[in-house]
């Protein structure tokens, strides 16, 4: 029952921020921040009450008919890995609103009913074990998302808006194509139509079959997650969102990409994916250097953290293909930990323009002066994006480099050496912004308390997941496990 | 006995010289008249086809293309004149506002 | 029977080919009144009276007296022959006539191709006419009717608009 | 007593976050005493540790203490465990000992500074990140106080922010340590992969086992890890930061870049000796970059007219002898000589900062002069700590250790004469430049007047440092009794030169660079703009000032290439295949958009065309 109210509390809270709008801008924010904490809570209640030696498959389910014809059912459920990344959702949620307490002006019920579905859908997408609802949520996650970037952006919004839904919308489709041909091909074995992740697991197929079926997945999946060939409708949308659209484009919809590969690609498809691994794995370390090289070269600073979310997550894709336990469970934790860390670069950034009304990084600097604790808190999230040891993304890049090291030397080297690149841009964003003359003599206000929580918030969290991990490890490992079981040869 | 084969031959040529006419023909009118005369040599295949199999289904057919060509007729000629009025003249390559 | 069938289809031909090439309106439409009636003879000649009947006093008779009826409303006059004779280069008969080849061979060699076995004994009279007309095609004469329905609606409403401003400004054209 | 050792990183990480968040609110008064207060009881306690570690030393020599397990995934479970063994005792006392004069000194030094709090806090970061990494019982702990202290010297070079040289040159070291630590970071998945532990004392009984000596692995291993020592200890290839991070504050060069940070590589390579005596070639080429890097190292101290920069490259060449000694095998040496390093190169830098105070932030050599009379007591301390640096014979500690590094080289089995030749080049030079220094600096005509003088904070520490300069030596031999419990013992082949043959080869050499030193600044000053003056000698003057021309070098082969790609590529290429999709698709809408002409026999035309088309495949099929 806990996982419907879940998805149900967003969906009610976002129409009744959207109607209270009318009256008092105040109640319309209050309802959505109770609303996300309330979910937060729901999900740390969910996290506290699982028994850690994860006894069946799922902590919890809820599971109901929805067309009994097609074999479609109403069924939610969470395991550690998902649960794991619920509680991002909801963090980020809450975070993200806090951030954009006094960004948003115009339309402010409209704005909160679009985070809250998004929320929703987000949640939809971690919840749902059913492949039908899996789409649907896939699918309700876009719609907000665009209305975000293209009614609140900046500059030319509205070329951002329609390039991301065109690349997710068609990306979609093909992955719709591959579930009903996975259900007809299980029809055709079993006689019975079901969408059930659990009954399409094991189904026979022909390798071809099985290869264009994994592909249709991969496709969808990569391109959410920003793969280094489909990645172009990323720094587009990251420029162009308002601070609460970018935190939770960077922060939660990259990582229902690589979910779904882990939930989906990996264990429907294994042959298929144990044939296509090695692509990936180039993919994942293209995408590392490649992102890296360009945020190295970019002047807009939302234009930097984008590209840095695409050479991060390049580390996922890899950590994910690798298929061994060291590199499944890097993977999830850089996912984690990158969620906050650019999530909260996001919120910096975004804090910075509202300030001084650019994003171009010639026009700064010797910000320190006059912002110190501003500067102070973007100089320790940059430096946790470089992988500092001791903040989470190291634990997570390290683990996903040893993993692969054990795969294959010459991918692994390469991706250190993705990790030197990462200091390159990191120092140049704290350099160009931060350091150096006020040449422009910027007098601005530090940071207010609000954000001055938030950010505090942010860094005890990377503290936390730099220092000790273990419990957030312990979570997610029987997954993983799992996961890695199911590795042909394993 | 009927010459079928020559009855489709013929039709088949007057077809042919309707549609030397559409195509050849810039004035509107002598377009009209080519049509119907490629309406009337579908007209007359159907009849050779109902005597070949002496049904009388040959004959029906070519009674609703008759109905169907009066009907053609009078729109079309209605139209020329709105059109004669409009531009002055019947030249069709000239009225050609409808461009892409 | 046969050379009144090859004569009357001969004459059609004829017309036709005289129709194409007039440059005068009037003349072209009284050779394709000729052609009508050419192959209203050979309707006649394959043994279907009723069919050759209706083609003379529809097509023949009502369709082609409308188009006499526009053409003289239009009053083209001589200047507008003379303008008609100017477009008629020989030049544009070409790619009409290519396209009219390769369409006359492909009926040839369709026809020839199919084996026709010979055709029945009698012609088919109007009471079979008539009656396959109300029996099984019921629909399709009621449909007729509507289209033409359609047809004399639209023409009506073309036409009327145009009547008050031809009184404005009807100028006998020179 | 042992059981408090976790508390000597913690107190300064604590009091590091303290500083953070509530420094800019506290007095100045507050932040001093929060930030060296924490560094002096850290100090306290690793004293007392050490005291009873060597009252009464645990059964197996060292002590282990786990705090919690950070990560266990499958065989991977790396724990924050601290390990103490003479070698971290030894390191873990100089290293807060003399942090803690520093911090003393940059009380009164940074005082007025408005980022004081923050300097405060990024130092004591600093020394929890090196305690962290000396006391690392795993090669990961190690690796996290690595990054720490690279992070820390990063922060503390790029202080002062407002100048952009600054920040570039603290980018420069963060970088190119990054680099050697990169090279590291492979050598761990290197041991991981194949010896399946990352726990150092497991991972040297399991090499020890499973490798046999020279085996390939060993030596990638060994390669690696001295990459990531080279990068941090400026050695050789990665030497070109260490002279640009001395536009820190005077106490960050005197503690990161002279006593502490730098020799992180010594101990790292001390403390996986194992793996290097399995790979001989590796050792070799440990001593090699050793002896190349003091003698390159030498001859630009020789040429440089800022008195930082002189003891910056002072640095590098005598951690090259450390790199020597262990080249050699003679780890204990090494160790050694990184105690009186660590005590008077801190001195050096120290007294440099009273005289850079003293002289309202003036740092060229040739514009400070006859400062003897002036600041005495910058004077004889800075006298002090040179000779113990160039090693005047039988009194200053610097000459025992060097002299026992030049005996190892002299007796080790894979030591040649030309590494000996090297080593005692290296002597003169060091003696040359040092004395040089001196006599330009505090000898001559007054340049600039002395504006005003240290203040106690400043001298104390300094006098402290001068009497362990020059008492750190004598008690060579039960130095050497200690540090054999952890370490190796140096195997001494036989019929080398016996022991007081190199300390009188040593001290012919110092008193040679003394003199030359002398001749050439004291006798006719006219020398060396003589020397300077010919074609010859400038360009010679030029290529060694600009550190042997490494740093153009470094500039033209990576960092131009790298800067170009990414402003090449700064408009996504991938983007333009998506944008000549849509331009495609605008095309064909063009194109199609002219076949409608508006003609009426075109559009029968086509329709004529295409039904013959159509009767002409259905003929056909």
């Amino acid at each position: 029952m806990i996982l419907l109210c879940l998805i149900v509390i967003p969906l009610i809270a976002g129409g009744l921020a959207w109607a209270v709008a009318r009256w008092s801008v105040a109640a319309c924010r209050w309802i959505t921040l109770l609303a996300v904490t309330a979910d937060l809570i729901l999900a740390l209640v969910l996290w506290g009450s699982h028994s850690p030696a994860g006894s069946g498959t799922w902590l919890a389910e809820a599971d109901w008919e929805w067309i009994p014809q097609a074999g479609i059912r109403f069924h939610l459920a969470v395991d550690g890995l998902s649960l794991l990344l619920l509680m991002l959702t909801f963090f980020l949620g809450v975070l993200s609103v806090l951030a954009s307490w006094r960004e948003i002006t115009e339309a402010v019920g409209f704005f909160h009913f679009n985070l809250l579905w998004i929320l929703a859908g987000i949640a939809g997408v971690f919840l749902a074990v059913d492949l039908f609802l899996f789409y649907f949520a896939w699918e309700l996650m876009l719609v907000p998302m665009y209305f975000l970037i293209a009614i609140w952006g900046h500059e030319n919004r509205v070329y951002a808006a329609v390039k991301f839904f065109i690349f997710t919308q068609l990306s979609g489709l093909l992955m719709l194509v591959a579930i009903l041909a996975l259900v007809f091909t299980h029809h055709s074995a079993t006689g019975a139509y079901s969408f059930e992740y659990g009954d399409l697991l094991g189904t026979a197929m022909s390798s071809v079959a099985e290869m264009w079926m994994m592909l249709g997945f991969f496709v969808a999946f990569a391109v959410k997650l920003p793969a280094i060939v489909l990645h172009t409708w990323l720094p587009d949308a990251h420029t162009e969102a308002p601070t609460a659209g970018s935190v939770i484009l960077a922060g939660l919809l990259l990582k229902t990409g690589a979910y779904g590969m882990l939930r989906f690609v990996l264990p429907l498809f294994p042959h298929a994916s144990a044939t296509f691994a090695p692509v990936a794995m180039i993919l994942g370390v293209a995408g590392i250097l490649y992102g890296a090289l360009l945020a190295f070269g970019q002047t807009d600073l939302k234009r930097l953290v984008a590209y840095t979310s695409v050479s991060h997550l390049g580390f996922v894709l890899l950590g994910i293909f690798v298929w061994n336990p060291l590199a499944l469970q890097g993977a999830v934790m850089t996912m984690i930990c990158h969620g906050i860390s650019t999530g909260a670069l996001f919120i910096l950034v975004g804090a910075l323009q509202d300030r001084i009304h650019t994003r171009e990084m010639d026009r700064m600097g010797g910000i320190w002066s006059t912002a110190p604790r501003l500067s102070g808190a973007a100089l320790f999230f940059a430096l946790a994006s470089l992988g500092l040891p001791g903040l989470g993304d190291f634990v997570g890049e390290f683990l996903v480099l040893l993993g692969a090291y054990q795969q294959s030397i010459v991918i692994a080297a390469l991706a250190a050496i993705g990790v030197l690149f990462a200091t390159f841009y990191a120092l140049q964003f704290v350099q160009r912004a931060f350091q150096g003359p006020n040449t422009f003599n910027w007098r601005i206000p530090d940071l207010v308390p609000r954000e001055g929580l938030v950010m505090a918030v942010m860094i005890i969290a990377l503290l936390w997941l730099g220092l000790y991990p273990r419990p957030v490890l312990n979570t997610f490992e029987p997954v993983m496990t799992r996961i890695e079981q199911m590795a042909p040869g394993r | 006995m009927f010459p079928i084969r020559e009855g489709f031959m013929i039709s088949g040529a007057l077809f042919t010289l309707g549609v030397i006419g559409v195509l050849a023909r810039r004035n509107l009118l002598f377009v009209l008249m080519s049509i119907e005369v490629m309406l009337n040599a579908a007209g007359m295949a159907f009849v050779v086809a109902g005597a070949r199999w002496r049904q009388p289904d040959g004959q029906v057919m070519f009674l609703f293309i008759l109905a169907m060509a009066a009907a053609e007729v009078s729109v079309g000629l209605a139209l020329v004149l709105e059109l004669y009025h409009q531009f002055k003249t019947l030249d069709t390559d000239a009225i050609s506002r409808m461009r892409g | 029977m046969t050379i009144v069938f090859y004569t009357a289809s001969a004459v059609a031909i004829i017309a036709t080919i005289l129709m194409l090439t007039r440059a005068n309106a009037v003349h072209a439409l009284l050779d394709l009144i000729v052609s009508l009636l050419a192959v209203a003879v050979i309707f006649f000649v394959l043994g279907a009276p009723f069919v050759a009947a209706l083609e003379v006093i529809i097509y023949a008779g009502a369709i082609m007296v409308l188009f006499v009826f526009v053409v003289m409303l239009l009053n083209l006059g001589e200047p507008a022959t003379r303008a008609e004779r100017a477009l008629l280069r020989p030049s544009m008969w070409i790619v009409p006539s290519v396209f009219a080849a390769i369409l006359l061979a492909e009926f040839i060699w369709l026809l020839v191709s199919g084996d026709v076995p010979p055709s029945a004994v009698a012609g088919i009279e109007a009471k079979e006419t008539g009656m396959a007309l109300f029996g099984q095609y019921l629909i399709g004469v009621e449909l007729a009717s509507m289209l033409l329905l359609g047809g004399l609606v639209a023409a009506y409403h073309l036409g009327w608009r145009k009547v008050p401003q031809t009184e404005a400004t009807h100028v006998s054209h020179p | 007593m042992l059981a408090l050792l976790w508390l000597v990183p913690a107190i300064p990480f604590a009091s590091a976050l303290a500083l953070a968040v509530l420094g800019p609110r506290m007095r100045a008064r507050g932040v001093a005493v929060v930030g060296t207060g924490s560094i002096a009881i850290s100090a306290a306690i690793s004293l007392v540790i050490a005291g009873t570690f060597l009252g009464a030393p645990p059964a197996s020599g060292a002590y282990t203490q786990t705090l919690w397990t950070w990560i266990d995934v499958g065989s991977f479970r790396p724990g924050i465990a601290f390990y103490l063994d003479a070698l971290s005792l030894v390191m873990t006392v100089v290293v807060t000992f003399v942090s803690f004069l520093i911090h003393l000194y940059s009380v009164e030094f940074m005082r007025g500074d408005e980022g004081y709090s923050r300097f405060f806090a990024y130092m004591n970061l600093f020394v929890a990140s090196m305690v962290t990494l000396l006391l690392a019982d795993n090669l990961l702990l190690l690796y996290l106080g690595w990054e720490g202290v690279g992070l820390c010297s990063y922060l503390l070079i790029g202080f002062w922010y407002q100048d952009a040289a600054n920040g570039l040159a603290g980018r420069k070291a963060f970088i190119v340590t990054r680099v050697g630590d990169t090279a590291m970071a492979v050598g761990l998945f290197v041991l991981f992969h194949n010896l399946g532990t990352l726990r150092i004392q497991d991972l040297m009984h399991a090499a020890q086992s499973q490798w046999p000596a020279g085996s390939s692995y060993a030596i990638a291993a060994a390669a690696l890890l001295l990459g990531g020592a080279v990068g941090k200890s400026a050695q050789l290839p990665l030497q070109t930061w260490l002279p640009d991070a001395m536009a820190g504050p005077t106490p960050t060069s005197a503690l990161i870049h002279a006593a502490t940070m730098v020799t992180a590589g010594v101990y790292l390579i001390a403390r996986t000796n194992v793996l290097f005596t399995l790979a001989p070639p590796v050792q070799f080429a440990v001593a090699v970059v050793g002896a190349a890097t003091l003698l390159m190292a030498g001859f630009s101290a020789l040429t440089q007219n800022d008195i930082k920069r002189v003891l910056a490259y002072s640095t590098i060449s005598q951690i090259g002898y450390m790199f020597l000694a262990l080249g050699v095998g003679a780890w204990g040496a090494a160790i050694f000589h990184f105690m009186t390093h660590a005590f008077f190169k801190a001195l050096l830098f120290l007294a440099a900062g009273i005289v850079i105070e003293a002289l309202h932030h003036e740092h060229n050599i040739f514009r400070m002069g006859g400062l003897r009379t002036e600041l005495p007591v910058a004077f004889w301390t800075f006298l002090i700590g040179g000779c113990a640096l160039a090693g005047l014979p039988l009194i200053t500690a610097g000459y025992f250790s060097k002299d026992l590094i030049l005996w190892s080289v002299a007796n080790s089995p894979a030591g040649g004469m030309g590494l000996l030749a090297a080593g005692i080049a290296g002597v003169v030079l060091t003696s040359f430049y040092t004395f040089r220094l001196i006599f330009v600096v505090f000898f001559g005509r007054i340049e600039t007047a002395v504006s005003h003088r240290p203040g106690l904070a400043m001298v104390v520490p300094a006098c402290i440092l001068a009497f362990l300069s020059v008492v750190g030596g004598f008690d060579k031999a039960s130095f050497e009794a200690l540090l054999n419990t952890a370490l190796p013992h140096f195997r001494e082949a036989g019929g080398g030169m016996s022991e007081a043959l190199t300390s009188v080869a040593a001290g012919l050499a110092f008193f040679a660079g003394l003199l030359a030193a002398w001749y050439a600044y004291l006798r006719n000053p006219s020398l060396s703009r003589a020397a300077a003056g010919n074609p010859a000698g400038r360009l010679l003057h030029r290529f060694w000032f600009s550190d042997w021309g490494m740093d153009w070098f470094y500039d033209r082969l990576f960092i131009r290439p790298v800067v170009w790609a990414a402003s090449a590529s700064k408009a996504d290429i991938v983007d333009s295949i998506y944008d000549g999709l849509a331009s495609a698709a605008v095309l064909c809408y063009r194109i199609l958009s002219a076949t409608e002409t508006g003609k009426l026999r075109w559009y029968a035309a086509w329709i004529a065309g295409g039904s013959v088309v159509t009767l002409a495949i259905v003929m056909w099929l």
